[in-house]
This record gives C-alpha cells, structure tokens and sequence, in this order.
C-alpha cells in the first residue's frame, strides 16, 4: 500500500532521469555529421580522436601499402587488450610485403578494401563496418580497425589477447573428489569451459547489457530442457536493465530477484563449471557474464544450497548421511543458542537434575541472563568471522583462532559468560559454516529466533520455526515453488536422500521442459 | 467469486485430512472420562459410523468438483436459501476454529507457559495463521505431509518408551458402562476428531482433479489421523488406568512419566512440538476455511485481504465463547454432540437429497415437456 | 505489503514487553526432596524440603553440592510454602523432586488430603517414589550418606537399582494414586530408616512396606513379608534369593520371573490364587554334605519352594489381617467379572479378610553355573 | 489490555481496511469493516468484563432448557 506508492515514486523518478541520461548520450555521440565515415583518412582519425579522447593506450598507426606503396591506411587498436604479433603477423606483414600489382590496379573498379580483405590480410575473422560507433565498440574490446584513405568502409580484425587468469581451483567451492576447474573472469573462456561439458545442444545467446561498460553477458541453456516461459521471462528481464555500467553478476542477480526482501535468495550461483553444466540439464538457465568468474543458475531452489558438487561423485550412502547432516546442522545454526535460552530460562524441568546443577554452578558468578550472555557471544564471534575473513589469508588465520581462544577462555574466567553459552556459541558458529551458501540467512534468523525465545521460550522458537515455514513455502523463483515441502512429495529421490545416478531417471518436474528423460532409454530411441 | 486454481495435489489433501483429525488428539480428554476403560472401543465404533456417514459427502464432491460448498448450497437451496444454510455453516467454522484456539491457549498455559497470560500466545499464533492464509492455500497445506510424519513417529516412540508403564489389564472388564454413555462417547468421538471433514468441502475444488477417487483420499486421511487417535486413548487408558479421570491432559501427564535410565527422562517437549505442529496446522486451517466462507457470503472478491480481520475474529471469540472451562467441558459432552453432527452430516445430507430430488423433478418436466 | 509486515512486527514488540515465565537458573532452589513430618496440632503437618545450595560454591572434598534443609509448619503444603517463601530468597522450584518422604506419624495421621497438592501442582512429577520414613522425614533428609550427600539421590538410587520389573521401580506417586482411588485396593510404600552402622557413617536402609488404608498408615509387612510381596507383585531379576536348612545354604539368581493374581467368586466363596513361574540359577553352594550332584539340584528346588511358600503365606496372611487388600484381588475380580464383583463390593473387607488363597508355584532351577555338582563332591572323588 | 487491542484494532482499520478506500472500492470496504465490528464489539465488552453471550452458548442454554443432551458427567 504505502509502500507499493513509494515504490512507484521512486521507479517514476529513475526512469524520468533514465530518458534525459539516454537523449544526452545520443546528443553527444551520434552528432548527425559523424554517422558514417567521410572517406578521407585524416579527418576520419581527427574525428575518432576526438570521440574517444586522447587516452595514451589507444594506438593508431598509419602506413603506406600497395605496389609502390602509393596507398595509405591506419590500424587502430588499445595496446594492451591485442596481441601485438598477431596485429603484426596477420595485418602489417602481409599488407607490406604483398607487392602484387593486380590487386591495387586503380583501373579494376573493385573496391580495393574488399580486395584486401579477400586476399591479402591472413586472419580468419574480419568483418566490414560503415559505423564508426560500431568502429570505436570494436577497437575498444580488443579487436584492430584497419582504415583505408578514400573508402568509406573500414576493417574490423579480432586480435583479441589479454593476459588472462589461468583456470586455477575455485576458492568459494573447494572439493575432494571431483572436477577442480572454475571460471575465470574471462568472458570465452567461460563459455568454452562450459561447451566442453555439454557438446551438442548447448545455446549460448549473447547479450550487451551496460551503456558505459557494454558488458557482453550470455544466456546459456539446453534446448528442449529448458522451461520456455522461464527463458521468456528472464530474457525480457534482462532486456529491460537499463543500467551504466555492469560490474559484476551480483547486479544482474538484484535485477532478477523477484522478491527483493525475503531473506532467501532465489537466484543461484556457482563457480565451478561442473555444477553449472549439471544445473544447466537439470532445466535451468546460467547466464555467465563478462568479468566475473561468477555464473548465476536461474531459477534456483531452496534444495540447492544443500546440494554440493561433490554429493554426486561420492558413494550415495555417504553421501545421504553428508545431506542430512546438513540439513542438521542448519537447524542447529538457527536454533541452538535459541533452544539453549529457552531450556536454561523457561523450562529447566527438561534438563536432567545433575546437568542442572552443573549449570546452576556455571552461572553463579555471572551477572547476565542468559539471553545477553549469548548475544554477546554471538556478537563477539560475528566479528571474528568478519576480522578473519577480511584480512589477507595468513593473518586471518591467526586473528580467528586467537580470537576465539582468548576471547572465549577469559570471558569464562573473568565471569562475565557462563562455560555452556561458549560451547552453544561455538557449535552454532561451526554448524553455521557447514552450509556455505546460508551463512547470510543463518546469522539473521538466528538473532530473531534469540529474541524469540528470550521472551516466551520454547514456544518462541516454534513460532519462528513456523515463520521461516510459511516465508519458505510462499517464494517462489520465476514461477517455480523454491521450497517443496520438508517432505518433497515429487523428486525426494536428490532432496533428503541422494539416490544412485540410475534411479534418477526423470528431471526435477517443476524445472523442466519438454524432454524430462535424462538418463535410461529416452522416448525416442 | 474465489478463484480456483487448483493449487494443491490430491495426496497433500490426504495428508492435510489425517493432520487434521489428529490434531484434536488433545480433545481426547473430552470422552475419556465419559468412557472409561473402554473408549478405545468408541473410538473404532465412531469411525465405522465415520465411515457410513461419509457417504453424502463424498457423493457431494463428486457431484461438485468444482463447486465449494457455499457454492453448492446456493444452487441447491436457491439465493436465499443457500445464504441460510451458509451462515450456518460459518457460525459453525467460526466457533470449531475459536474453541481450537482456546485448547491450544489453555494447553500451553497449563503445561508450559504457567505464568504468560493467553492473550500474548495466542496472539503470536493468530498472527502466523492470518500470514499463513494471506498466503493462499498450498502455503497452509504444503508442510501436512511433513507434520504428520514427526508426530505418528514421536507418538510410536512414546508408545514403545512407556511400554513398561502400560498395564493391559486396566482394559479388561471390556463394556461394562451403561449403553448411553457407550453411545455418547461415540458420538464425541466421531463429532470432534472425524466429524470436522465438512471443513475439507470448502476446499476440495482447489484439488487437482478430485473427482476422480475422492472417497479413497477421505477414507484413507481419516483412517491414519484415526489410528493415531486410537493409539493415544489406549495409550493413556493403559497407563493411567483409573487415574485417567482426574487429568485435564491425560497424554501429558502419560508422557511426563517415560523415564528409561538417565538420560531419556523428560520427553515431554517431544509431545508439546508434536502437537504445537499439529494445532499450528489445523488453526491455520481453520482460521483459511473461515476467511473462505466469509468472503463467499459477503462477496468480497480477494479474500486475502479480510485474512487478519477474521483471525482477530477468531482471536476474540476465542475468550467469549464459554466463560469458565467447566461449562466448554460439559458443552462438549451434553449438548455439542448433537449440534455438530447435525451440522456435519445431517445438512450436507439433506443438500444431497434435495438435489437428487431436483434433478428427477428436473428431469421427469423435459420428457413432459 | 511488505510495509505491513514491518508494522505488525512492531506491534509483535508491543506484546513482547513482559517475559512472565522467565526465571534464572541462578536463582532456583532446586528442591531435592520433599519430607512431611507430623506437626505440633493436630492438622498441623511440618514441611521439609531439601534444596541443593549452589551460592557460595559450598562444595566438600569430592565437589559435591550440600544440600540444605528448610522447614516451615503450615495448615497445608502450600500454606507451609508461603512462609517458606519469605524467608528464602530463590524461588522454590519442585519439578526436580526425587522422593516425597512421609514421617511414620503423619503416615499414621493420613495423607490422602495432601496427594491434592502433589497432582494438582504443575512442577511436580507423577513418577516421583512416595517412601515412609521410620522416624521422621527430616531425619532422613538430613542423613549424608557416604556415595553422595543428598540423601533423595541416595534413596532414588536405592529404588532404582532394583531394574523394572521389580515392584520397587512400579512404585511412584501415579500407583500409590490410582491404588488409592480404586474401591477395593490398599496403597502400599517402603519404609525407609536412617542408621549408624558399625563404623559410624549413617547408611539408609528400606527396612519393609507400609499399608495404607483411605489414606491412613495402618499397619506394615517385615522383611521376610516384604518379600513375598516382592514376589506377587514382581521381582527384579537381579536379585538373590538365599536359602538356608541347618546342614547348609544356597543362594540363587533369578533369571526370570513372571506372577499373576487372579480370584474368583463361586457361590459366596471369594477365592485368592496366585501363580508364579520363576527361573533360577544356582549362585553359591555350602554345606550339603552328603548330597550328590545328580540330586541337588531336585532337593534345592523344595528348599526354594517352601522358603517361598511361607513368604508368600506370610504376606498375603498379614494383608488380610489388616483387611486391606494390597494385591489387587478385588480389582482382579472386578476385571474378570463386574457382576460379582457388585455383589461383594459392600462388605468387601470381612469377605476378603475371611477369604482362603491358593499359591501355586512353578519353580524350577536352570544350572549350577560355571561349576556343576557340589565342590565337596569332587574333593570325595580325588 | 483495552491499550493493548485498541492499538492492534487500529492497525488493522490503518493497513487493511484504509487502501479498501483508497482503491475506490466501497462495497468491499463497508463489508470487511463490518467483520472487524464483530470483532471490535465484543472485545471492547469483554476487556470491560460484561457478559458477553456467542451463539454456541445460547444453543447450549436452548438445548439444556430442552432437555435434548446427553447426561452430564456426573
């Protein structure tokens, strides 16, 4: 209500701005007496000089070719984002050294840039341009613009070759068994890394989205398995992101979440290649973008960040007994300084006698409840986990083990914390990490289940148990219901229990398109 | 005027009927006293009634797959006549829902919140309820299958943990209570745990094709949420014997006494989550139907948004209803019977009829005409 | 709608000012045992709770806690909390009781009007033992014994060494309940008594069982009846029995033992009969000289059934002098059938005290152990 | 406790039955502040302790004057 008017006010103000930025760009870039090259090779390089400014890396060298190098022409390229010896090995030597006569012959009336594209430059991928938009997109990601003086066309030439990081091992995702490759922040290393795992079949649709940073950000999904609406709906998604520059997929990820203030994410991403092919049959869609080493899985479900790369190349009974412990440890990351409060402030009936001594004596000297006891140790340990991971490797190390010695040791022994808050704490802050990709939600649902159960105790954290249910049961991921149910009626077969590859015949109902047989005979054959 | 979008399968229908009857496991306090030693024996006799009385219920949906039950009523009974007949069966969803959440209130006053007034519980409920419906109905009806899985095996586990506690010879003069109280324990126990299906016709058009064996899926949803009843009556009556009378909860009292060895001592709170889900899930139920049948009678179009209006409906009448619980408990035993089960069978019966009837007359005037 | 949620989650605050049932573990008594001593007055009874003191780190050499021991006179239990309330600072908290013991005089005076209390409250649990102390409740509480100083600990134990299905471990406040509010049956509980033993530590013994009639103490069974009792009601298997004839004595385990009671009423006759099947082991072996290994193990199964036959004789015979039925026989009829069961409900005390009883025993001892025969047989042999 | 369900009444009236207004459409609006009267009415009664007698109740009274019910425990 309020906030929906709010919200309408805001998205009126940023489109009104959206439409002015939009016409000043045209205004300034596309002036009507530059849409096309004039022909002559002096103002063509003035004009693009004062396009893109004097920045020192972009090259521009002119020379003279032909029989008896009577004609001249320009290659424009960024040093730095070619490769220096293709530009030479495949351009200049060729056009230099090539002194056969019938090409430049001024009396053939074929156009002489078309001639030199067919004959003379040794490179398998040249187009022609007329644009010089499109001219100054090419040389600015890497490709060499080859001019000639007296044509209005010019070359583009892909000599694309930056030093790129190698394919090391993901840091996010680390794993025993299995393949270690991850993506890199390469755009076509990603796409090919993901095209060696699924061969035929595979689409990559290529997208721009970004007026300044014209990142090229692609779609990629299996034909036939993917869920049509699904692909609809996010590409005119994606279609309608109006946005400057596109630094990372995490901003692609805030334009597609459909619901931008539940605790639980509905887009899903990856670093490891495997994973991503693995999603990808399974009917989702990866959109892999320019720059960062990160693959967003579309739609995603609340399964998945219980599901590791690693659950399917291990046996399945270790591999259950690995799922279930999850699950586990996730409840106990919420709930257990929760159900600790409860149990020493409301209900002590349920703790057998001698542990309640013990307790009793453990609290003696301190002065808190219960509840600030853990609060502040939850604290104390959020910190810890931020200090450690924020500074560079070594140190961090060293800061967190430290930190939860001392900090636990003394605060027992000064008596401000009882023994047992520091051993709830410490299991809450180790089951915490066993879900990686929950850590977020854990830390948040925690404190709420905390105060909870502080107040009205156990029957505090049932009802935020009960919360989190209905908050689960009513996302959905782009029309797919996130959370089946704790006892998943359709695919319980890769949920709680991970059966053996062959029983898993049929992909998830609720992803998939057409062709839902992956494994065993298909319909056809 | 509701949409129905066909939203849940029909096995979350099953599952959501047996979590349904079992969760009135706390109401059991209510005729075990009236039947002593044998209400385990009332208890199968009520579902073979169950099982007869069903009949016109299940022909109702079959006949309407698409209809809800207000729906029907206004055909059968005509504009005004279905409004009637309709306000009945709201007063009826509105005091079952308000009751429940006066036991789930008075259950966690008496066993875990001694000291919390039953405002501040219930009012967190409420709220959970109205969010939960506001959501839509797969939201409500999504987790039965879950819940119904923890609590038969928390009730099989208090069953097999107290097995020494249990003497089978509490059971033994098998009949020996006069014939009406046989007969009114019966009737208690097919009103409060099976007679409550009637809830089930509002939503059975959200069922993806219901039509089809829609018998099976009621017998069966009621004969596991029975069995689950029956095991907790002979599981109070063989622990409890005689003493049974005295408690207001016999199953807490029966649960607190488990104490194998050291360690597995207190496992209360293993029956109070048990119910909490159970109660959880029927009062938001409840609190759904309620909302439904409210905003069929009133023609609001999106009855999401008289969600939390009904449950503080709901929330408020929970106090009114019966002053001292004295009264509720002899309510529930005197005069209740009667009232449900003509609400529950008697109506949807006499619906039925009257279609049947119209549709021969119906019939009998074309081959005239 | 999300601007809703916010909203209502503040009003959630609103409720969430007051946390009433909250309290501390640090400030609890936990109250180990309760103990009701006859009063000065007449209705007047004496409270007795023994509360495990955490404050001030009272600890002895093995660190275990000391108990303290609170009393206050009141016209009821509650009555005797309240003033108990004013004087300690932490609240009483009594849902980990272990026993509720009764003095012998109170026992006498009759406690059916305190058993509201106990079922009523909240806190306290059903399967917590109800034990009469011999002199009075507070002597017991008071006694340290050597293995832990709360002696409720100590007397919990005692009971629970004896592993279900033994009587003991049958007995708590639920059957001393339904026993009471049952027509025809008695409630029956341990006696327990402090003593000094010959090396002057206090030990606690159970030293019989009290009768209970309409909620009065009126009489009490010794050892030797306690014992059959044991064996109607049930005996744990881990205990032995000894037998003793003057040219030797045995001792035996009990590997299995199964008793039921039943009782019939044909033509104005109320017949008792009980039956027992039990299993034994042989455990030890003295005297017996001229006996064989070959016919032992015969000759020991007499010596076992008469040893029983008396006990048994003795307990039901003391029961009936006390016209009280603590077995169960009325019930036993009850179940069997109600019509009959109606005609003798009136005068149920002279018909059962007048009553004859059948035993039949069905003993039978498994094997002698590692060893077979007697260890004199084999010296003989050489 | 009249603070407490005065502050919660209001609002319900402030999140649900407000935008029933603003959306022009009245009908609906008129019907559910009708079902938070029922709700109001009787909560304001109950927090001032008055009797209030619900529908299940006058049924209960109905029927014990006519004799038609089971016996009572008794």
């Amino acid at each position: 209500m309020l906030f929906k008017a709010l919200n309408r006010h805001i998205k009126k103000i940023i489109s009104s701005k959206e439409i002015k930025a939009e016409n000043e760009w045209e205004k300034q870039n596309s002036c009507p007496i530059y849409s096309e090259l004039i022909g002559v090779l002096d103002e063509d390089l003035n004009k693009i000089r004062g396009i893109v400014g004097t920045s020192l890396d972009i090259k521009v060298t002119t020379f003279n070719f032909g029989e008896n190098s009577e004609l001249n022409g320009a290659v424009i390229f960024v040093d730095g984002l070619v490769n220096q010896e293709l530009i030479a090995q495949s351009i200049l030597q060729p056009l230099k050294l090539f002194k056969g006569n019938e090409i430049y012959m001024p009396s053939k009336p074929c156009d002489v840039v078309e001639a030199v594209r067919n004959c003379v430059i040794c490179s398998a991928d040249v187009v022609y341009e007329e644009s010089p938009a499109k001219l100054i997109n090419a040389f600015m990601s890497g490709d060499t613009v080859f001019l000639i003086d007296g044509f209005k066309r010019g070359l583009i030439i892909s000599t694309r070759g930056w030093d790129k990081r190698g394919v090391t091992e993901p840091q996010s995702e680390s794993v025993i068994r299995g393949p270690r490759e991850c993506f890199t922040e390469n755009f076509r290393t990603n796409t090919a890394l993901l095209r060696r795992r699924i061969k035929s079949s595979l689409i990559i649709e290529h997208m721009v989205i970004g007026r300044k940073s014209q990142t090229s950000v692609a779609l990629a999904y299996v034909d036939g398995v993917v869920n049509p609406e699904i692909l609809n709906e996010l590409k005119s998604q994606l279609e309608d992101i109006s946005i400057d520059a596109l630094i990372d997929s995490s901003y692609i990820q805030s334009y597609i979440d459909h619901n931008p203030f539940s605790l639980f994410a509905t887009v899903n991403y990856t670093e490891k290649p495997d994973v991503a092919s693995a999603r990808i049959l399974e009917g989702r869609i990866a959109i892999i973008t320019d720059g960062s080493p990160f693959v967003l899985t579309v739609p995603m479900l609340f399964i998945e960040s219980f599901q590791t790369a690693e659950d399917y190349y291990v046996r399945p009974s270790y591999a259950t007994a690995l799922r279930i412990l999850r699950f586990i440890s996730f409840m106990i990351a919420i709930f257990a300084p929760a159900i600790y409060i409860s149990l020493t402030t409301f209900h002590q009936e349920l703790i057998p006698t001698k542990l309640l001594f013990t307790l009793a004596e453990a609290k003696e000297g301190t002065p808190f409840t219960a509840f600030i006891e853990s609060f502040i140790m939850v604290f104390a340990f959020e910190i810890l986990r931020e200090a450690g991971l924020r500074l560079p490797r070594p140190v961090g190390q060293a800061i967190s083990i430290v930190g939860a010695l001392v900090m636990g040791e003394a605060a027992v022994s000064a008596g401000i914390v009882g023994a047992p808050v520091v051993i709830t704490v410490a299991i809450t802050a180790v089951a915490g990490f066993v879900v990686p990709s929950q850590t977020d939600v854990v830390t948040i649902l925690r404190i709420i289940s905390m105060v909870f159960s502080a107040f009205l105790g156990g029957y505090g954290f049932t009802l935020v148990f009960f919360a989190i249910l209905i908050d689960l049961a009513s996302l959905t991921s782009f029309g797919v219901p996130y959370f089946e149910g704790l006892i998943p009626a359709r695919n319980v077969q890769d949920s709680y229990i991970r059966m053996p590859i062959w029983t898993m015949k049929t992909r998830p109902k609720s992803l998939s398109g057409v062709d839902d047989i992956r494994r065993g005979k298909t319909k056809n054959n | 005027m509701l949409k129905q979008s066909r939203t849940i399968s029909k096995m979350q229908m099953l599952f959501s009927i047996a979590c349904f009857i079992q969760a009135s496991m706390l109401l059991t306090s209510f005729f075990t006293p009236v039947g002593g030693s044998s209400s385990w024996l009332a208890v199968i006799s009520s579902y073979l009634v169950f099982a007869v009385f069903t009949i016109p219920l299940i022909m109702l949906i079959k006949n309407f797959p698409d209809k809800n039950l207000f729906q029907i009523n206004a055909i059968v009974f005509g504009k005004v006549g279905g409004k009637i007949v309709s306000a009945i069966y709201l007063i009826f969803f509105w005091t079952l829902s308000s009751l429940n959440t006066k036991d789930i209130g008075v259950f966690l006053q008496q066993t875990v919140m001694t000291k919390t007034p039953t405002y501040v519980t219930i009012f967190f409920l409420m709220f959970l309820c109205a969010w939960a419906t506001r959501k839509g109905l797969s939201v409500v009806t999504r987790y039965a299958s879950f819940f119904f899985g923890v609590s038969m095996i928390i009730m099989i586990f208090s069953f097999i943990f107290s097995y020494n506690l249990m003497d089978f010879s509490y059971f033994l003069p098998i009949l020996d209570i006069e014939p009406i109280r046989f007969i009114q324990t019966t009737n208690v126990s097919l009103n409060i745990p099976l007679g409550e299906i009637i809830f089930f016709l509002m939503i059975h058009p959200e069922v993806r094709d219901i039509n089809k064996n829609s018998g099976k899926v009621v017998y069966i949803g009621s004969f596991m949420g029975m069995l689950n009843i029956l095991l907790v009556v002979i599981h109070d009556t063989a622990i409890l014997g005689e003493a049974g009378k005295l408690f207001t909860i016999p199953t807490f009292e029966t649960l607190r006494m488990i104490s194998i060895g050291d360690v597995l001592s207190r496992v209360e709170i293993l029956f109070a989550i048990m119910l909490m889900l159970l109660l959880f899930f029927k009062i938001s139920f409840m609190v759904y139907v309620t909302t439904i049948s409210i905003a069929e009678i009133l023609e609001i179009k999106d009855y999401r948004r008289i969600a939390f209006i009904t449950a503080a409906l709901v929330y408020i009448s929970s106090y009114i209803q019966f002053n001292d619980s004295y009264i509720h408990a002899e309510f529930g035993i005197t005069v209740a019977p009667l009232i449900w089960t003509f609400i529950e069978f008697f109506l949807p019966f006499l619906t039925l009829m009257i279609f049947i009837v119209k549709q021969k007359y119906k019939k009998g005037s074309e081959q005239t005409a | 709608m999300k601007i809703f949620r916010v909203i209502l989650i503040f009003t959630m605050a609103l409720f969430l000012a007051g946390c009433w049932d909250s309290k501390e573990v640090g400030d609890l008594a936990i109250v180990t045992g309760m103990g009701i001593d006859a009063g000065a007055e007449k209705d007047e009874i004496k409270l007795v709770l023994q509360v495990g003191d955490m404050s001030k780190g009272q600890k002895d050499s093995q660190g275990e806690t000391e108990p303290i021991i609170l009393d206050s006179t009141g016209v009821n239990i509650q009555a005797a909390i309240e003033s108990l309330k004013i004087q300690s600072t932490r609240s009483l908290y009594f849902s980990h009781n272990q026993v509720i013991l009764i003095g012998e005089e109170q026992a006498r005076r009759g406690i059916a009007c305190f058993l509201d209390w106990f079922v009523r409250n909240e806190n306290t649990r059903m399967e917590v033992p109800l034990i009469v102390a011999k002199q009075d409740a507070k002597a017991v509480l008071q006694t340290k014994t050597t293995q832990n100083n709360i002696s409720a600990f100590a007397v919990k134990s005692m009971l629970d060494n004896d592993v279900a299905p033994s009587f003991y471990s049958k007995i708590n406040l639920l059957s001393f309940l339904s026993t009471h509010i049952n027509k025809t049956t008695c409630p029956i509980a341990p006696i327990v008594v402090s003593k000094i033993d010959s090396d002057k530590n206090t030990i606690l013994e159970i030293e019989g069982t009290a009768i209970f009639k309409e909620g009065k103490m009126i009489g009490e069974l010794g050892i030797h009846q306690t014992e059959g009792l044991m064996w109607i009601l049930g005996q744990s298997p881990k205990r032995n029995i000894i037998v003793k004839n003057d040219d030797g004595n045995a001792a035996l385990a009990i590997v299995s033992s199964q008793s039921s009671i039943s009782s019939d009423y044909i033509d104005g006759e109320f017949i008792n009969e009980v039956n027992i099947k039990a299993t034994f082991r042989i455990s030890e072996l003295a005297g017996f000289k001229d006996k064989h290994s070959d016919n032992i193990i015969p000759f020991i199964n007499d010596l076992l059934k008469d040893d029983m036959y008396t006990k048994i004789g003795s307990a039901i015979q003391s029961s009936k002098n006390y016209k009280s039925d603590i077995f169960g026989f009325g019930s036993a009829l009850y179940k069997k059938s109600p019509e009959k069961f109606e005609q003798i409900v009136e005068n149920f005390d002279e018909i059962y005290s007048k009553s004859p009883y059948r035993i039949n025993l069905e003993v039978e001892v498994l094997d002698t152990g590692k060893i077979n025969g007697i260890l004199t047989d084999h010296q003989n042999k050489g | 406790m009249i603070f407490y369900a005065s502050v919660i009444f209001l609002l319900i009236i402030l999140v649900e039955i407000v935008p029933f207004f603003k959306e022009k459409n009245k009908k609906d609006g008129i019907k559910a502040s009708i079902v938070l009267l029922f709700a109001m009415i009787p909560a304001y009664l109950f927090f001032s302790n008055i009797k209030v007698y619900s529908p299940m109740y006058l049924m209960y009274e109905l029927f014990m004057w006519l004799g038609w019910h089971y016996p009572a425990l008794g």
